[in-house]
């Protein structure tokens, strides 16, 4: 249910290992790849990632959200690699039979994959510099 | 006593470090005692408090002892989503 | 922004509308038809539009959501007709830079979209039987 | 005074009048007299509080004076979604 892919993500497909007839709502978060951060504007990213440790991690979030909301599916993939302006960095699609439980279950698994799995985002700017983006939460500027 | 241990870098320490692997013997009792040795031969600019550490692809502390073959990896403050 | 469709809502379009370079987040609802209500198997459903007024509102309440929350863009579709179990009811997509307010907007939008927007739903049931809706609030089975 | 009212019926209310619009002239001075009016005459079972209402497709009060020529909604209880 949570994985990383170096490959483009498929939010479609995702989306229909969703589908079930008991399920009224169907919540999603992308994150897409900013052309603007800090004031900078940033001409692609790359993402490394810790592979071992970020597909255990990922998984407890989504067994997590899965005991505190009362949901039926639930799916993550965060990329790892290049990624360039505009491109899916990170899906995340809860299904649930009334809507606010896969609102809160979506905003949880995003909140907890941002703060807790080992993937690292390098941004390399239109001016020729780059550099790892430094900490989410110091820099407060989480998408 | 010595024991040998395998070190995975990432992000930020793989720069530092100019390489994402290594195998080294050392007398550090736990990943504290490495991280200090470690970074005052590399220069790493991130203090253990900004870290996490991963012994054999999990979280633990950092006072969990070594033991000869385990992989260790420092965790940089991450930056996904 | 805000429209009634009297054929299948297509998400992919709608969400390829609201591409935008400046966006980091996308957040989308959409509410399914469910093949169970208050323990009755539904079978389709139907949903009556007063269209001049549920555009209008509908339209409110965007702008609302525009000037509540720091959001890029927004869409909400909302199908009138006939459903089958599993087709999708209404689709709700916002951006914005940061995840925070696309969350909130969205959530927004389909409260009040459910709460003020003059569309009723009258189900058919396996056994035969049809009925309008009472009212969600009452009923307490928001989806 | 009279005033020609036009009126149109959604869902519950479309079914119980047994068809979606009309044009009839009225003594009623505003929204709430014309439904008190056509709840006796149809028997309705939705009470004026359980229903907001529209004149000229913009949500108004139920106080607000008829006009001849103006377009009357009863919007039952919302269900979309």
């Amino acid at each position: 249910m949570f994985s990383i892919s170096s490959e483009k993500i498929m939010a479609r497909n995702l989306q229909d290992s969703l589908n079930n007839p008991k399920a009224g709502a169907l919540v999603t978060f992308e994150g897409w790849v900013r052309n603007l951060n800090e004031g900078k504007e940033v001409q692609f990213l790359e993402y490394e990632v810790y592979p071992a440790l970020a597909n255990k991690e990922g998984q407890r979030i989504l067994e997590e959200a899965q005991e505190k909301f009362d949901i039926l599916g639930l799916v993550c993939v965060h990329r790892s690699g290049g990624l360039k302006v505009g491109e899916m960095a990170v899906w995340v699609g809860v299904t649930s039979v009334h809507r606010g439980p896969a609102f809160e279950a979506c905003q949880y698994i995003i909140d907890e994959v941002k703060a807790r799995v080992p993937i690292w985002k390098k941004e390399h700017y239109v001016s020729g510099d780059s550099g790892w983006v430094e900490c989410h939460h110091c820099a407060q500027h989480v998408h | 006593m010595t024991s040998e241990i395998h070190i995975q870098y990432f992000a930020i320490l793989r720069d530092e470090r100019g390489c994402s692997e290594e195998t080294l013997s050392t007398e550090a009792k736990n990943a504290a005692e490495l991280y200090e040795e470690l970074q005052k031969e590399h220069g790493f600019r991130l203090s253990q408090q900004d870290l996490k550490v991963a012994i054999n692809d999990e979280f633990t502390s950092w006072q969990t002892p070594l033991q000869t073959k385990d992989k260790v990896v420092f965790i940089p403050p991450v930056t996904g989503g």
